[in-house]
């Protein structure tokens, strides 16, 4: 399983996409939000919390098509398949790849980007400790999803339609940590249920996950 | 009887039509594939002596 | 090390294959002939176990084989030592790679990135990576699929070389490689019709 | 004799052939006499003046979009536990007509709001949780649409099901937390004002609500047995092909 998550890891090194590609992606939606909904830095300040979160739930589903789909077309799910890993293993490590190369520098770069929107300045903690919670459950939930469009042609945007309402708890529990902390209020119970969703996903979506790519590895 | 519906009729009336179109319409696809797949069925069944 | 009696194959629930009996013991190659679209490679995923024979059953050992689809399976940004480290590494091969890459003569090539590979190197690395998982039976879907007549003669060499030490194959081709072995020919047992559709079509017919 | 009979395909539309008739016709009299009586024969209300003639469609279309869902639910754990082929199938069948109601409920919805509260749409949490619901249908029929083998499309889709249940219910809990958290201490006008009324209203909800729920089981019933019908025929075309 180590051996899996070093070659996922080294593969998004080597291409670049899993890094580069969602950053960038959520640093364009980051600069179109003022493009959008003017410069007024008190307006910014008040949204920010919510477009950071918005914006990095987004950046999330970019690489997600690609977690199973290119082990699936060269082969080597199927030899996979047949070592001595169970498969919910394998849907555990692709998740925890995923959050490692794309969640997590989401996360490190968030506060530098709250710094484009205004965001109030005892919001940047509470924003990174409401990504840090989160945002494993959003990778667990889209490797689920990206497990059930695998081998599907155009299931890209299936993918998205499938997982988007998937994210709507985490979204909400999230975004209200993060807004919370920027306008100084108390954090009370969100962050805890946040952690909650978060901890019950990763414990029950990799074996959802499994089920699923066994079904799908059937062709 | 009543049907004065004062200064609301515009609002009933689009709901109620709101539901009935697309009532109406479901019903109406549901019916239409109901009865291609029946005579379909009953052509291919026909062609290969299935009572 | 591998048998199957009475086995039918399918995809979506249609018979593909039906009434296979095979049998594969340590030494053995079994070659597996017959037209495109006959079932080859669905009979191959049957018996590696990646879908459900619709009757019938595969008697396998855990942990005696490895599956290599028509892909090769590799990361063309990783160097071929890591490609093969990787598979060795998640089949918990005791010997590591080095057999493999002295068999396959990959040795000058092991720092090269496998997207640069000639397509004959390509495949001696996708051979090379059945080597290191340590599984003793290989199924080979086309192995011999853009190789020149000597990677071919090489290949059957390796393969020989792999039935003598123990190993056996199962492989799904249409050249003969010029070694001694059983040969299944799937054209006549192609379904007919004559058995039921299974799985999720059998409740319609 | 088991229930379990009528997972038989030719059973179950030997059965629904049968009871067919009966269904759309006490439909059609209860969904007609429910709306015609709620419509032409109540009075109008106090406060909400006729609009009050409105639940008549949006409380029977939300409960049907919900109980849709419901028995897409347990239709997709007997698929899966039980390898029932027409359980699928009913699933499949349940989801248009329950988007349908849910499109409804949402419409009319927003059509009542407008007075009530000036405008079309608030992020209330039931309007909420019912656009959510709809996301989920969407989902839900896109990936039947999508994946070719039934078998397979079936198995997956049962799991979508499944996972997207839990969520649906997380997202109706989050859904409440989060708007109360946006609007302290505010009273949120709720949509079933309307329901805590006397028999005069009550009634013609009652049968209009069972009108729906046999409309529902009707259609249903039809599509589950036209998709029996093509799944049996993509099988005899399958035959023909091979011989």
């Amino acid at each position: 399983m180590i051996a899996l998550l070093r070659r996922d890891l080294m593969l998004a090194v080597r291409a670049g996409g899993g890094f580069g590609l969602a950053l960038a992606f959520f640093l364009i939606v980051v600069v179109l939000v003022p493009f959008a909904i003017g410069p007024d830095p008190s307006l910014l300040s008040r949204v920010a919390a919510g477009v950071l979160w918005l914006g990095a739930l987004l950046a999330c589903l970019l690489s997600l098509d690609r977690l199973f789909a290119l082990d699936h077309e060269d082969g080597s799910l199927d030899l996979l398949a047949t070592a001595p890993l169970p498969l919910e293993g394998i849907a555990a490590v692709k998740a925890l790849a995923h959050w490692l190369t794309t969640a997590l520098p989401l996360v490190v770069a968030a506060p530098a980007f709250g710094i484009l929107l205004s965001l109030p300045a005892p919001g940047f903690g509470w924003l990174v400790v409401s990504l840090l919670a989160g945002t494993p459950a959003l990778s667990a939930i889209g490797t689920f999803g990206a497990a059930l469009t695998v081998g599907l042609r155009r299931g890209g945007l299936l993918l998205s339609l499938i997982v988007l309402p998937l994210y709507v708890p985490t979204l909400i529990f999230g975004a209200e940590v993060a807004r919370r902390g920027a306008e100084g209020l108390a954090i009370g119970p969100a962050l805890p249920l946040l952690a909650g969703i978060t901890c019950g996903t990763l414990a029950l979506m990799p074996f959802a996950t499994a089920a699923v790519l066994r079904r799908a590895l059937r062709g | 009887m009543n049907l004065d519906m004062g200064k609301y009729a515009t609002e009933v009336l689009l709901s109620y039509a709101g539901t009935l179109i697309p009532l109406a319409l479901v019903i109406w696809i549901t019916w239409a594939q109901y009865r291609r797949a029946a005579r379909a069925l009953s052509a291919a069944e026909a062609r290969k002596d299935i009572p | 090390m591998l048998g199957a009696s009475d086995l039918v194959v399918g995809r979506g629930g249609v018979a593909l294959l039906e009434g296979l009996s095979l049998a594969v013991g340590t030494g053995d190659l079994l070659a597996v002939r017959g037209p495109n679209g006959a079932g080859k490679t669905t009979l191959l995923r049957t018996l590696a176990g990646l879908q459900p024979a619709l009757s019938g059953s595969v008697d396998v050992a855990p942990d005696t084989l490895a599956y290599a689809s028509h892909a090769d399976g590799i990361k063309p940004s990783l160097t071929v030592r890591e490609n093969l480290i990787f598979w060795a590494d998640v089949f918990a091969a005791p010997d590591g790679i080095a057999p493999a890459v002295a068999a396959f003569d990959l040795e000058p090539l092991l720092e090269r990135l496998a997207g640069r590979l000639s397509a004959g190197q390509k495949r001696r690395l996708g051979l090379a990576r059945l080597m290191v998982t340590g599984r003793p039976l290989w199924l080979m879907d086309e192995p011999t699929v853009s190789l020149d007549s000597s990677a071919v003669a090489a290949l059957a060499a390796l393969l020989q070389a792999h039935l003598a030490g123990g190993g056996a194959a199962i492989i799904a081709t249409h050249l003969d490689l010029g070694i001694e072995g059983q040969v299944l020919d799937v054209t006549p047992h192609r379904a007919q019709g004559r058995t039921a559709p299974r799985g999720f079509d059998e409740a319609f017919a | 004799m088991s229930i379990w009979e009528f997972a038989n395909p030719r059973k179950f539309t030997a059965l629904s052939l049968k009871i067919l008739p009966t269904l759309v016709g006490l439909s059609a009299v209860l969904v007609l006499g429910g709306l015609i009586w709620g419509f032409a024969f109540t009075p109008n209300a106090d406060k909400f003046e006729s609009t009050v003639k409105i639940i008549y469609v949006h409380v029977p279309s939300a409960l049907m979009a919900i109980n849709g869902w419901l028995m897409m639910l347990v239709c997709s754990l007997i698929w899966l536990v039980r390898r029932h082929h027409v359980s699928a199938l009913a699933a499949r069948a349940a989801a248009p007509v329950g988007v349908v109601m849910t499109v409804i409920a949402l419409f009319t919805g927003a059509v009542w709001g407008q007075p009530m509260w000036g405008t079309w749409w608030v992020w209330d949490p039931r309007l909420t949780s019912f656009l959510i619901l709809f996301l989920f249908y969407l989902g839900y029929m896109a990936l039947w649409a999508a994946i070719e083998d039934t078998e397979t499309a079936a198995d997956l889709t049962s799991i979508l099901c499944l996972v997207g249940s839990v969520f649906a219910l997380l997202s109706r809990y989050a859904v409440n937390f989060w708007n109360q958290g946006l609007h302290q201490g505010t009273s949120i006008p709720v949509a079933t004002g309307g329901r805590t009324v006397a028999d005069v209203y009550f009634l013609p909800l009652v049968v209009a609500m069972a009108g729906f729920f046999v409309l529902f089981v009707a259609l249903v019933l039809a599509r589950t047995v036209t998709l029996i019908r093509e799944r049996r025929l993509a099988v005899l075309d399958a035959q023909e092909a091979r011989a």
